[in-house]
């Protein structure tokens, strides 16, 4: 202690057992007994739980310093995290999460610089980058929504939403962890999978904008369809729920517009309303960032409301509201912790929905069949806006 | 920090009171599709230098968000950035293009175009955050969107905080 | 986000409550000037599985600032981070060079030497704040100050969490 | 807006002549009448106010995302701000302020990835970058403290305090743009300017190294100076303030400890008590992070105070007591506003003191002379601790 650097640190580990026994006083087993080893590392488990949750935080106060936080929806804890550079806004998951797909940007200076534009791909195992690939600095940065990114049904291309203002997506190849090419959707934003090498875009004018690619990620077609939905009036929300071979989104005024693919184009499948007149005159309202979640399984509509003006569609939700897609019969309706910007449902048969309290930071657990609340995880981001689950159930035969 | 934080419940870029004057925005689109380049118009600049508060009207007070220009407002206030309503900060960069709304001026009940500018190249700001989320529709209708990060069409697409330029007056609605 | 605002008043780093045990940290400095690389133990490793919270004493809960191995603690605690008290988050790294602390477990009344490793790698884990400021001296006497970013020891100084490693007994007081 | 990607955008300015003329109902010189120009960008006078004050802020919840930002004091209205990278502590300013001088960490992909630490040289009228000197990555990451680099008096050589965790001074000369080289300085830590070309590093053991600088900026002499103050019993704060030719330093226990550098080497002036015995029993504790400030012209000590025990000796202070240098006779105490992290004081004889609140984010504005709490600034950074005034009076003669 008496000079040079030494005393600055103390390297943990190795030198204890001598340091100990120099202590004197007790004997080395007790010493022994109780020790831990230094430089621990955990990983997670090979495959993910049904009700690990990620939760996606733009960071809107720091954006240069974007994160994801994974939760386990059921024990409450948090299982790791990821660090996500610039504008963040959600992974691209593929169904068997062998790994993790991120878009990112990055400035060598943080906020000035070089811009770099990649999508990293993780391990989700360790949470540690496993590899790189370089896009156009193009990427979008808006408020987070799940389909500024996507990847197709084949689990192989991720197509990422650039806006310089221009539309296009970038296609990126997962197996050969290249950039294939930039593809415009002029009039045309975000990035829906609709088929194995297939996506399409919501447009401006009520259409939508098909794109199929070739097996090695080039454009085959794209086809526009129009008169899906009306982009004035009772437009429909910018995010919105797979559900099979249909992508289902809430709209203005409490109708839910099904937009289906088959083959290589969509179609507007037949509209329902999820309101009754009298919750219409009441000012029941779609809400959120990510205002809706589906159970697959047993097809399940959660849809996030709040009761406010039309102009309030994005305010967070203060109830969730199940529905029988089949049928289109509202089953229930749950009452919500927080103030809520998204949801989302595990896909599991004991499944959990979870709503995300940007505000506050909470991610609230309840049970998917009857909204019993379960449990509120707190400190879940500075601005947390999304939830993944990633673990998804075998797809079904046929598909 | 509470009221920070209260603030980014409306957090959502770029919203409109009034964005039913679609015709002068579907002539400036057609007129402007392929411009490029930073036009500055050679016209009276606008006073950099605002009251902090305003003991006057709000809504004649650029430092609020009540001011009228601010009607289409989603962002950080310029003026609380080292900017003004109508100026960049030191050291950020305005960008081109953006979202444009229609504000009327109670001052003397006129409509006006105002476009909401963003400063770019500086972390955010994080200063008198001023949301408003009339009008706003989805990000796939980006000329009406709040939703996006109009540093896009800057240099740098980091975003700082957000100008109120008037264009100019609005043709009277259709 | 107000008690993670409020945590931050005592945001300083690695505190100790009890540091009047100079002597083994002397003979610990004083044995590893010019060690390098990760010495590992082969001793049992500590139990990644912790409580999410504890109906039981918190000193002996590794999930609550008051657990007892947490009496020099300053920082986040990677229990709440994906890692637990002895272990760190997946994708970090755990820094080799540490402040270290002396202290008692009420279990069993004797005293013990944890070291406060950092874990590296990931921006601030900002869950679970834990600050005890007792003992602290200012930066130049770093062995003994909480103020210093103990991940310059890493390969990278990216601060995360801060783990409790139990090192062994600690002597009696002189 | 029938289509193309033409809506997307309008390119504001040019055009909106002819628009505004199709817009009819309004004659030409009614719109030209209010109209405001497109890009302009603010600009800082050529001199700071004498009331200009940095706020320093680590952003210790997304560290990457460092920033300082330049109030008014007077008209409590922001200037303009600087985005300072990964943990961020404070600037080098020099006198004339014809520079801001910033040691800064970058990370190519935010917070992995390739490390980078520079000093940034900004302009400080356009509070841009205008260039950039490449250091070791070694730079110390603390919370923060204003003597984690230093500027030479001579204005021409910064010291940048290593920890790795050896401790060292990169050394850059700020006129060729050039690191110059790494002086070790172990056991000791932090730069404090003592001459021209002459800094000092306090040590663990109470003493001090004193470095001096050839005229290139390369290693001159080193000595130690032994026992300057108890660093196990009445230690000093690891911030202090400088006046004219000494440092003063508070202490644990409430004594004034003067270090004054004469030619090459340091000595310890005569210690003196701050607090009364009265005062001492009742807990009397020096406070924050930067708890100490000189106005130079009139010779007065600002101490940053509240009441706890020595461990709370860095808690937020709650007065500031002002002291006349000479006499060390207590003048008077001001109440703060807020719980109190930093102090600083305005060079000019029209003084202003401010204080800085961490936790509420706030900057409080008072009179020097007499305490007056003139205003109070919100919004002041994520995890503001450090204050700095760009203003200088002009050297004395004779210095």
């Amino acid at each position: 202690m008496k000079g040079g650097a030494g005393f600055l640190a103390v390297m943990t580990g190795a030198c204890i057992f001598a340091a100990s026994v120099a202590g004197a006083g007790e004997s080395v087993p007790d010493l022994l007994h109780r020790q831990d080893s230094v430089g621990k590392v955990e990983q997670l488990a090979e495959s993910p739980g049904a009700h690990w949750v990620w939760v996606l935080d733009a960071n809107l106060s720091s954006m240069p310093d974007g994160r994801a936080w994974l939760f386990d929806a059921d024990s409450g804890r948090s299982m790791g995290s990821l660090n996500t550079g610039y504008s963040f806004v959600a992974f691209a998951l593929p169904r068997a999460y062998h790994e993790i797909y991120s878009a990112e940007t990055y400035y060598s200076r943080h906020t000035r610089g070089v811009r770099t534009d990649v999508v990293s791909v993780y391990d989700p195992n360790t949470l540690s980058p496993r590899a790189e690939i370089a896009l156009p600095p193009k990427r979008a940065s808006t408020i987070p929504r799940l389909n500024d990114s996507a990847l197709t049904d084949d689990g192989r291309f991720m197509a990422v939403f650039n806006l310089t203002p221009a539309t296009s997506l970038s296609i990126v190849d997962t197996r050969t962890r290249k950039f294939v090419g930039e593809i415009g959707i002029p009039g045309c934003s975000l990035a829906f999978p609709a088929g194995a090498r297939t996506l399409f875009s919501l447009c401006f004018n009520g259409g939508a904008l098909v794109t199929e690619l070739n097996p090695d990620g080039s454009l085959s077609s794209q086809s526009r369809v129009e008169k899906l939905f009306d982009a004035e009036g009772d437009f429909i929300a910018d995010n919105g729920a797979r559900f099979g071979n249909a992508w289902l989104f809430p709209s203005l005024y409490g109708n839910l517009y099904p937009l289906e693919f088959t083959g290589k184009t969509i179609k507007a499948g037949k509209v329902w309303s999820l309101v009754t007149k009298k919750e219409r005159r009441e000012n029941w309202r779609i809400s959120g960032y990510q205002g809706s979640a589906v159970h697959v399984a047993t097809g399940r509509l959660f849809v996030l409301m709040h009761q406010g003006a039309p102009d309030t569609y994005k305010d967070p939700g203060t109830e969730v509201w199940v529905y029988d897609i089949g049928s289109g019969k509202r089953l229930w309706r749950i009452a919500l912790e927080h103030a809520t910007v998204a949801i989302g449902v595990s896909q599991d048969a004991d499944a959990v929905l979870v709503g995300l309290d940007m505000l506050s930071s909470h991610l609230d657990v309840y049970t998917a069949v009857d909204g019993r609340h379960l449990r509120s995880i707190g400190e879940v981001g500075v601005t947390p806006a999304l939830v993944q689950f990633p673990w998804q159930p075998p797809a079904a035969p046929g598909k | 920090m509470k009221n920070f934080d209260q603030s980014f419940a409306h957090f959502s870029r770029f919203v409109a009171r009034r964005t039913s004057r679609r015709s002068l925005l579907t002539l400036l689109g057609a007129a402007l599709v392929g411009a490029a380049g930073v036009p500055l118009l050679p016209v009276a600049r606008a006073d950099a230098k605002e009251p902090a508060t305003g003991a006057v009207d709000p809504t004649q007070d650029p430092m609020r968000c009540e001011y009228w220009r601010n009607c289409g407002m989603d962002g950080f206030l310029c003026g609380c950035c080292g900017g003004s309503s109508t100026s960049c900060p030191p050291g950020t960069e305005m960008a081109t293009t953006t979202w444009i709304g229609t504000c009327r001026d109670p001052a003397d009940g006129r409509d006006y175009i105002i476009a909401y500018n963003d400063c770019c190249g500086k972390s955010t700001c994080n200063r008198c955050m001023c949301g408003r989320n009339e009008g706003d529709r989805p990000i796939y209708y980006p000329a009406k969107s709040n939703n996006i990060n109009w540093c896009a069409g800057a240099s740098t697409n980091v975003y700082h905080c957000t100008t109120t330029i008037l264009l100019g007056m609005s043709e009277p609605v259709p």
